[in-house]
């Protein structure tokens, strides 16, 4: 199980800020987790967006950062705080 | 030395100012940033703005960048706040503040924790304009900001 | 938009902070340089320091250094503020505030201004110490400083 | 007439902040009146400071600046403000 959140647009395009996943065999990045979801179709399409950025436990990170079950994982865009 | 601040409540630039030498006599420099809602932004009249963002990481965010500011540069204070939620044009929504021994540290740093806060912490400002609410983008002058920081590392 | 003060008396950091903004919702950064009496300095203890200057010259180089800040950077409110006479350790000595749209203009102009303030205005420290009274000395470090802005020129 | 104004350092030194200097045929430049100065010998020789700075009718200048009968010109140390 991992747990992957959503903010800004990304959460009102789909509609929800936070998923339970069930660990799926043979994910090693966040990127396999997003492709996942991207797979799903319309909304989810909305994460193929090249400014995505994510986190991993709190950390800012890469897509290709490893992710293992248990984890929490947040998408979202681009960040405009200041 | 760091103090990191997130919050809904209004703050007070001048007061913050002022705090941040409290009486350090090594303090030769002091240099503070404030952000305020603008009125005007990309052909937007702006009537308020809302900020979302990573509560948790939002505030260990902050922190990593005022300690990655600290070893960068010999600082002797360094404090963060950012507000959150909903707030007005002409409000205050962010303050660093920076204090060195010296001036160019202190510019410096300061200017360094505001583009990485612009580029490495979670915040979405949302704009409510006459035509309705839209998402600011994230801004490609903002990497380039921060980007030239890394260039700096071994230097610095 | 500009705002010039060289005085003996006394002044607030946070207060004068403050008055940058001062409603005006087209400005969105503010950034704020406070110089503080040090108690050290170049291995002397500070007891007290002492700035004479050249009245009449003095106002007019520092509203000539707000002006040139003004025509390269798009600045919606400069503020300098210089103290003169006896001062004490811990006291602010100089406040410059720079104001924009965007961060990036009110950083350099704030910065240039202390540069060129550093090296264009008529001011002298006059430092006392435990072993006696000395005149501080230029430093060639903020005649570097200073002549940074030179190369900018065009680009800016 | 000129006025010559020293500050700081300069002033103590000399013991003065301020001369009126009967002007000189062949004064063409600030350098011509501090060369006036310096072959007066001690103390004025202190204005052989090869970090001097000076000014003309409180306008910060160099030395090969034009001087006429009536200025007010000004030689001090390098500013140390801010």
């Amino acid at each position: 199980m991992i747990t992957v959140l959503f903010f800004a647009r990304y959460k009102e395009e789909l509609q929800t800020d936070k998923l339970q996943l069930d660990w799926q065999e043979g994910w090693q990045s966040l990127e396999d987790v997003r492709a996942h979801l991207i797979q799903r179709g319309t909304p989810w399409t909305t994460l193929e967006d090249p400014s995505l950025m994510c986190a991993r436990n709190q950390e800012m990170c890469s897509l290709d950062t490893a992710v293992r079950a248990g984890d929490e994982v947040a998408f979202f865009p681009m960040v405009t705080g200041g | 030395m760091i103090t990191v601040q997130v919050q809904e409540a209004p703050f007070d630039p001048g007061q913050l100012t002022n705090s941040v030498h409290a009486g350090n006599q090594a303090i030769g420099a002091v240099v503070c940033f404030t952000g305020y809602v603008r009125d005007f932004n990309l052909q937007h009249s702006v009537q308020g703005l809302f900020l979302e963002h990573f509560p948790g990481m939002t505030e260990k965010s902050l922190e990593r960048i005022a300690e990655e500011a600290s070893q960068r540069w010999p600082l002797l204070a360094v404090h963060i706040l950012h507000r959150v939620g909903q707030l007005e044009p002409g409000e205050p929504i962010v303050f660093v503040a920076a204090a060195s021994a010296h001036r160019e540290e202190a510019f410096n740093a300061c200017a360094f924790i505001m583009d990485y806060l612009k580029t490495r912490a979670p915040f979405w400002k949302k704009e409510q304009t006459s035509t309705g609410s839209r998402w600011v983008e994230g801004r490609p002058s903002d990497q380039q900001a921060a980007a030239r920081w890394a260039d700096d590392a071994e230097s610095s």
